[in-house]
């Protein structure tokens, strides 16, 4: 196969210096990019860096302030998202846009449904068009169930199996693989690859690097909205494409510190939630990072949200330190010291209208009191301070999280739980979408406050993040505790064994 | 990286489980349930009044309902988009004296109704365009029209009023009479409910009403001409309006500047009661229609039952309160059964997998039966 | 999100300059409106309506609505009524019907919290509840012969001056309202729970308690207004206040609160109130009809939703026009 | 101990009269008489006010009308007494919603020196300076039930339509019927119920309909309130009681044409309203002059007629009028 840019022909979409900003943050400065039939191309850069602004552009949800957008070498204005679905265009955002009410096989087809005669929706055809869609993602999910109540996972394959519906010539997707496991995005990869060889032009996003080596051919970088490098993968090593990104080399990955696990912080006794999962018991202890790995969809996030008490348990025990916790009662864990940074940053981590300052803050009200009123000042003092240590890129700590970029997001349902001080911090999916540097800084952290006896339990799909960090590794399968592996023995295949369910440990 | 494929076996046959039916039960579950209230709310009364359900009882009945329907129907449209049209009752209060000013100076009564829905339609384009284009919120700017309007046709209106005499006697005729027990403006009003409804459920159009209002920005994401549907909604409740108003002039022969004055709050509670939500995006115009005939017939239940009129306000406001305190427990019992129903599936796929390694596991409580095991991998 | 953000920022300085504004041209130019007795009827009759929006504002900003407050109000003035023509002293009345306010606040509150309802449907039918119960209780009976000193309070100002005596418990208030909405880790956590209640939740706040609360207050804050109403107006009938909800809503509205939850300041709400009061008193003076005073109503609800859009369009395209 | 019921003496003694009425005292001319009625917009309202306003026309006075837009927005018309007071006008003529809500606000409006009359409907006897009545309360109760007596054959279940269970001339009315039903030419007659239609159209036509199936054997009902006599008209016209169950009640010849004509009413009674705007002007012009003060007792001539005050300075208009289809053609209000 010769590259599509060695032919001589017009690229199928491209982006020629174009310019956006929000206010005074210059998201894309001067940024091209070229997209040929037949390539999977990759988008890199830090979090805040102007990938999801670029492909916002692209898709037309963004109006670009300066620079074209060229459609086989035609220069094109979209005025919405429509036009540009209109010219085969398929996009997949960084946050999943389902409408919870309807059915999945609705929100994948909405605006394009088969139609029989007098225009009228052809369900059946619809129906089956969806378990189509699904077999070839290698899920079930079922077509006619509504969208509200699926996990970011499943929400994610979702959009995935809407953009694929399109048969575009141009599939855009931001960070598809974050909430998936490998073997789903094993799945996702023979797909795109089939999609590459049929023609499309496929865009990619992800903070996973190892990901972009296995399915991209060419790789464009981008710091700080600026352009940086369109390149061939070929050749380039991990550290190579960090360094364009980062402009620096980077720490290491999984700075785990060895420690001597204290007494016991965290202790879960045979707790069940009907329906959901059962007698899940284990420990947590001082100084110790223990793994909770699974399949999408095992009931990982279920227990944590049980354990921290936003859901009731019908059954079992929870103990902080000793102290018996409530079942549904959050505000009881926290002042047990337990903090939970939840999967779903914006829904449950952030208040989106709310400023930095203020969600960071809502975690301290107690604390940031004086005289019974709220101390502003040493609320302030409290999330700059935090928002700094995790490196948060803002334009004033007054500014609604909304504009932040994804990561920084991340970063800041970081600080807010963080900030609390905790002696159990339960983190689920913590790294999602954030960019490898700030992974490296995020894992520093994790192991520090290990190392200060923090009891850490660690939800992630990203295997080798759970491997890396972990001092055990406990795996989930269908709502029950599977498999308790030590850091000695944990690998790919012992933990993926126990995770499907056909451990013999 | 090494990549099994999971829980094919396990997990296989599970989408055409009895989840779906269930939960498809359970949306139709939620407009069966204000019909059982509905039906045995008639049948009490009945028994304690056998007048009730007499040729001239049901016409009654329908009569009462049919208004209400039809502003229901339309303001279902709005909730569905996640906005609200406050502005109902003004509206038809000033259809309906246009229509019947018309009338008087010696019109068409078809022209009228063909009269009364344009006038509503205006209206409805007022609310949408404000809505839709300034993006403003639905609440505070169908208030303030529904104070405008409502001042418009007082000052239009004055102290004059419009009554049966002044009306052709076709007109008022047509009003009360029917084919036997069904008057014709019931008929007039099931037909725009069944086609709205067939609308709503069979056209792209209708099914991006339900999704704009499910996720608004995803809509935009996907295409989908929001400002248009919502203008759509808004002008297809004002023109319904505007028909329930020149049927109000039919039935009551009698409107005058306070006409239709208070009837939003009527309309959204028909609506509530209906099941439709008002966060958007779901719920069904045939639970909006019944809502409304539940209502309806509540004010006609309670004096035919002898109940004094001092207590009518009470009883009503605790039947609304019933009504919907009941569906929202039904929909929620129905959501554990199934929930618990999944568990059972589940729980039965995790026994069937190798034994694990945590020794709880082997006093896991038995699962049930081979037969939920069999129907799972069916 | 941004913009309605703007709008929160922005209106409710709007609204009380406007407010200023029209105090000034009334006082200038409007016959009859400056003087003392004019202001203390002016600042008497909206009251009520400011006494019910200060824990409106509360609710709203939370996500939450209450339309049952004026059947609140008409129950707690039935009840007084009833009462007092049994023979019971004013002095056990009046807590009685504080207690029945909170028990009317606490049904709408446990409604919406334990059974997950939408607080909009549960108080449409608390509303028509309340006042059909309001109605059994007093029935046509319409009771006036309050004490005198009771009514000479609720109707009386300070010596000539322009403040009526109920006026400065409504400021002590207002002023409690103010610091709990805006300065105490409460308020702070009602504004998380309008703008997302699931993140709310994350964050460790009581949201069930909290609004539970908020409901309990109002029904308090609407029975405390139902028998103001009654002495100020010496009346107490079942149909005290009939209405009075919309009167609020499009108060609190105009002042800048998002019924969307998550926004919004007292001050606005407040300025919202005696904005539309003070519009009313001055049209009436001025000879405006009734039918023209709702239009206006109506007009300054949409333009004071449109105006701030409109606003910002024009800042928007003026600086695209402008080079740079 | 507290405040009780018993420790509140009955104040409200007699009609707030001061000063010494002169009866010989010239008319005054250029004053200001506001009307407030009920709610503006009303059309019984309207007659009646456009007759007091001819009447000051006549008389060389100004006359303004304000009012709420609802009849049960009572705050509204304590505000308009206000603007009244505020405005100076010399007298003015009020249709109370609430016998003790206005109170206040007009015993302010008197201590400024203005005049007050209410008219249709009153207040308590000391929060105004006379009192207007359409007819006496106890002629109107007396005259409908013998009206409907008539029409029934003096024997059957009868019931009643009223406005808002609050309203104080309904009750009145009300009360004077039963008491009249109690004299034994009305034995075979039994009053089974009072109903309530707000004098909103729509309730008082499922009242109606209610009282129907509730009583199928209902001979007759009395509609005291003109929106709930034009209601139940409607609502038995097009149903298959027309003609079976009669009705009557007080209503306007123009609302009422109609059912006279095909036979739904025989028979139903009214005062002119546009009189009684007329007398009620007069009276606050007199009232202004100095020609009376409100006492029991003292006279006044009012166009052609002189009407005496009666206790609690109370002026009855005179006798209503029986409409029939013999003569309703004759009047247009
Ligand atoms: N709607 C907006 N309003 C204001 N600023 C915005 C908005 N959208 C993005 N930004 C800013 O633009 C910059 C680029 O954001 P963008 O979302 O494109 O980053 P990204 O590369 O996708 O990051 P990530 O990897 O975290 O998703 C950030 O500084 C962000 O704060
Ligand atoms: N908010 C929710 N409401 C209802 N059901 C949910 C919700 N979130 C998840 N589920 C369902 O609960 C089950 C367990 O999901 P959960 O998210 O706990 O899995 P997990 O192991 O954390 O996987 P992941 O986080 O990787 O998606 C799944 O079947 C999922 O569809
Ligand atoms: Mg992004
Ligand atoms: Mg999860």
């Amino acid at each position: 196969m010769t590259h599509p840019s060695d032919t001589g022909t017009a690229p199928v979409l491209a982006l020629e210096d174009v310019s956006k900003s929000f206010g005074a943050v210059r998201a894309l400065r001067n940024v091209s990019l070229e997209l040929y039939a037949g390539e999977v191309h990759a988008l890199a850069g830090e979090n805040g860096a102007g990938k999801s602004t670029l492909i916002k552009t692209l898709a037309g949800v963004h109006r670009p302030d300066a620079g074209r957008v060229l459609l086989a070498g035609e220069p094109v204005v979209f005025h919405g998202p429509g036009d540009a679905r209109d010219a085969g265009i398929a996009v997949i955002y960084q946050e999943p846009t389902l409408f919870p009410d309807l059915s999945i096989a609705e929100n994948i087809f909405m605006g394009r449904q088969p139609k029989r005669a007098l225009g009228r929706i052809d369900h059946k055809a619809t129906h089956a068009a969806t378990l189509a869609l699904m077999k070839r993602l290698g899920v079930e999910l079922d077509p006619d169930r509504p969208a509200s109540g699926l996990s970011i996972a499943d929400q994610q394959i979702v959009e995935i199996a809407k953009a694929l519906s399109f048969d575009a010539r141009v599939l855009i997707m931001d960070e598809p693989t974050a909430a998936l496991t490998g073997s789903e995005v094993a799945r996702l990869f023979g797909v795109v690859r089939t999609l590459r060889d049929q023609g499309a032009a496929v865009l990619f996003i992800s903070h996973r690097l190892e990901e972009i080596f296995q399915i991209c051919r060419r790789v464009t970088t981008l710091r700080d909205g600026a352009w940086i490098a369109s390149e061939p993968l070929d050749g380039m090593t991990e550290d190579d494409l960090v360094r364009r990104m980062v402009g620096r080399d980077l720490d290491e990955l999984y700075p785990k510190q060895d420690v001597t696990p204290g007494d016991v912080a965290l202790s879960v006794r045979r707790l069940t939630r009907e329906g959901v999962f059962t007698d899940i018991s284990f420990d947590v202890r001082r100084g110790e990072i223990v793994g909770l790995a699974g399949l999408v969809g095992a009931g990982r996030t279920e227990v944590a949200r049980a354990v921290f008490g936003v859901d009731r348990w019908d059954a079992g025990e929870v103990e902080v330190d000793g102290k018996q916790l409530t079942s549904g009662a959050p505000s009881t864990a926290m002042a047990a010291g337990l903090a939970l940074v939840p999967e779903d940053r914006r829904a449950q981590g952030l208040v989106m209208d709310m400023s930095i300052e203020r969600n960071i803050g809502l975690t301290g009200l107690r604390t940031t009191v004086r005289a019974g009123l709220m101390d502003r000042g040493a609320e302030r003092s409290r999330s700059l301070d935090w928002a700094v240590k995790l490196q948060v890129k803002y334009a004033r700590i007054a500014d609604t999280v909304s504009t932040l970029s994804g990561g920084n997001q991340q970063k800041v349902v970081l600080a807010k739980w963080l900030a609390t001080g905790p002696r159990v911090l339960i983190v689920d999916e913590p790294t999602r979408g954030i960019d490898v540097g700030t992974k490296a800084e995020v894992h520093r952290l994790l192991s520090q406050l290990a190392a200060d006896g923090v009891a850490v339990l660690m939800i992630s799909s990203d295997l080798p993040e759970i491997l890396g960090m972990a001092d055990r590794v406990l795996v989930m399968h269908e709502g029950r505790l599977t498999a308790e592996i030590p850091r000695s023995e944990a690998t790919e295949e012992t933990v993926m064994a126990a995770a499907t369910g056909r451990a013999a440990a | 990286m090494t990549v099994t494929t999971p829980h094919e076996t396990t997990v296989a046959g599970v989408p055409k489980s009895s989840g779906t039916r269930l939960a498809d039960r359970v949306f139709k579950m939620r407009e069966l349930a204000i019909l059982v209230v509905f039906l045995v709310m008639i049948a009490v009364t009945e028994a304690g009044n056998s007048q009730f359900l007499s040729e001239q009882g049901i016409k009654d009945l329908l009569l009462n309902a049919t208004i209400l329907v039809l502003v229901a129907t339309g303001q279902s449209l709005v909730v569905i988009t996640r906005n609200v049209d406050l502005s109902v009752g003004s509206t038809l209060g000033i259809t309906a004296f246009a229509a019947g000013t018309y009338l008087q100076g010696g019109g068409n009564p078809v022209l009228a109704i063909v009269f009364a829905i344009l006038l509503g339609i205006g209206c409805g384009l007022v609310n949408g365009l404000l809505v839709s284009l300034g993006q403003v919120p639905a609440l505070v700017v169908t208030l303030g029209t529904l104070y405008i309007i409502r001042g418009a046709d007082s000052i239009w209106v004055g102290s004059r009023q419009i009554t049966a005499a002044d009306l052709p006697g076709g007109f008022v005729d047509f009003g009360s009479g029917g084919i036997s027990a069904v008057p014709w403006l019931a008929l007039i009003a099931l037909a725009v409910l069944v086609v709205v409804a067939y609308y709503l459920k069979q056209f792209g159009s209708g099914r991006e009403l339900y999704a704009l209002g499910s996720n608004p920005e995803a809509a935009r994401l996907a295409g989908i001409p929001v400002r248009k549907r919502i203008l759509a909604a808004y002008t297809v409740c004002g023109g319904l309006a505007g028909l329930a108003g020149a049927m109000y002039l039919a039935r009551f022969g009698n409107v005058d500047s306070s006409t239709g004055n208070g009837y939003e709050l009527t309309v959204v509670s028909a609506v509530v009661v209906g099941g439709v939500v008002f966060t958007g995006g779901s719920g069904s115009v045939y639970g909006a229609a019944l809502g409304a005939l539940l209502l309806t017939s509540i004010n006609s239940v309670l004096p035919a039952l002898g109940v004094s009129s001092v207590w009518v306000l009470a009883i009503n406001g605790v039947l609304l309160l019933l009504a919907i305190a009941v569906d929202r427990v039904v929909a929620v019992r129905v959501a554990t059964a199934l929930k618990k129903k999944s568990a059972l599936r589940k729980g039965t796929a995790a026994t069937s997998g190798p034994a694990a390694s945590l020794p709880q596991q082997d006093n896991s409580p038995s699962d049930p039966s081979g037969a939920e095991k069999g129907n799972t991998h069916a | 999100m941004p913009e309605s953000l703007t709008r929160a920022i922005r209106w409710d300085t709007v609204v009380g300059a406007l407010l200023i504004v029209l105090l000034l041209f009334s006082f200038g130019f409007v016959d009859g409106f400056g003087n003392a007795l004019n202001l203390s009827f002016f600042l008497g009759n909206t009251l009520p309506i400011a006494l019910i929006a200060l824990p409106m504002t509360l609710l709203v900003v939370s996500g939450e609505i209450d339309l049952s407050v004026a059947s609140t109000a008409g129950l707690s003035g039935a009840v007084m009524g009833k009462l007092w023509n049994d023979g019971m002293a004013i002095e056990t009345i009046i807590p009685i019907c504080l207690l029945l306010g909170v028990v009317c606040g606490l049904v709408n509150g446990l409604l919406v919290t334990r059974l997950g309802l939408p607080s909009l449907a549960v108080t449409i039918g608390t509303l028509a509840a309340y006042r059909g119960i309001a109605q059994i209780v007093l029935g046509s009976n319409a009771v006036t012969d309050f004490p005198t000193q009771y009514l000479d309070f609720a109707a009386g100002r300070f010596g000539d001056s322009f403040l009526p005596q109920a006026f400065l418990p409504f400021l002590v208030l207002l002023a409690i309202a103010v610091v709990v909405l805006h300065a105490t880790p409460f308020g702070r956590s009602l504004f998380a729970i309008g703008a997302s209640e699931e993140a709310a939740r994350f964050a460790g706040i009581r949201v069930k308690r909290a609004k539970l609360l908020l409901f309990t207050v109002t029904g308090v804050m609407a029975s405390l207004t139902g028998v103001f109403w009654a002495l100020h107006y010496a009346s107490a009938r079942y149909d005290n206040a009939t209405g009075l909800e919309l009167s609020v809503v499009a108060a609190v509205l105009l002042g800048g609160i998002d019924f969307d939850g998550g926004k919004g300041t007292l001050g606005g709400a407040v300025a919202g109130v005696f904005l539309l009061g003070a519009l009313q008193n001055v049209m009436s003076l001025l000879n405006v009809s009734a039918q023209s005073q709702i239009v206006v109503t109506g007009v300054l609800l949409v333009i004071s939703v449109l105006g701030p859009r409109v606003a910002r369009q024009i800042a928007i395209a003026r600086a695209a026009g402008s080079p740079g | 101990g507290g405040t009780t019921k018993n420790d509140v003496k009955d104040d409200s003694a007699g009609a707030a009269t001061s000063g010494k009425a002169n009866p010989n005292a010239a008319l005054k001319k250029g004053l200001t008489v506001g009307f407030l009625p009920k709610a503006v917009n009303n059309p019984y309202f309207t007659s009646s006010d456009n007759g007091g306003k001819k009447a000051l026309e006549e008389l060389g006075e100004s006359y303004k009308e304000v009012g709420p837009s609802s009849a049960t927005d009572t705050s509204g018309q304590v505000s308009y007494v206000n603007t009244l007071t505020q405005q100076q006008v010399d007298a003015m003529a009020v249709s109370a919603q609430d016998p003790g809500a206005l109170c206040t606000a007009l015993k302010q409006a008197m201590k400024n020196g203005i005049k007050v009359v209410t008219y249709d409907s009153d207040t308590k006897t000391d929060c105004r300076n006379a009192f207007v009545s359409q007819a006496s309360a106890e002629d109107l109760g007396r005259t409908e039930v013998q009206l409907l007596a008539e029409q029934i054959g003096y024997k059957g279940q009868i019931a009643i339509l009223s406005a808002a269970q609050t309203a104080t001339n309904q009750n009145t009315w009300i009360g004077y019927m039963k008491d009249e039903l109690k004299d034994p030419k009305y034995k075979n007659i039994k009053l089974v119920k009072v109903a309530y239609g707000n004098d909103d159209a729509q309730q008082s036509f499922q009242q109606t309909q209610g009282l129907l199936q509730q009583y199928p054997n209902l001979k007759g009902i009395i509609s005291p309130t003109t929106v709930g006599i034009k209601a139940a008209a409607q609502y038995l016209s097009g149903s298959k009681y027309k003609g079976k169950v009669k009705l009557t009640g007080l209503g306007t010849p123009n609302d009422m044409r109609k059912y006279v004509k095909n036979g739904t009413v025989e028979g139903f009674e009214l005062w002119d309203p546009a009189k009684l705007g007329d007398l009620a002007a007069r009276t606050a012009v007199a009232l202004s002059s100095g020609q009376i003060t409100g006492k029991e007792g003292e006279t006044f001539k009012a166009g052609d007629t002189t009407y005496t005050i009666g206790k609690d300075g109370v002026i009855n208009l005179g006798k209503p009028t029986v409409f029939t289809k013999d003569n309703i053609d004759q009047f247009n209000f």
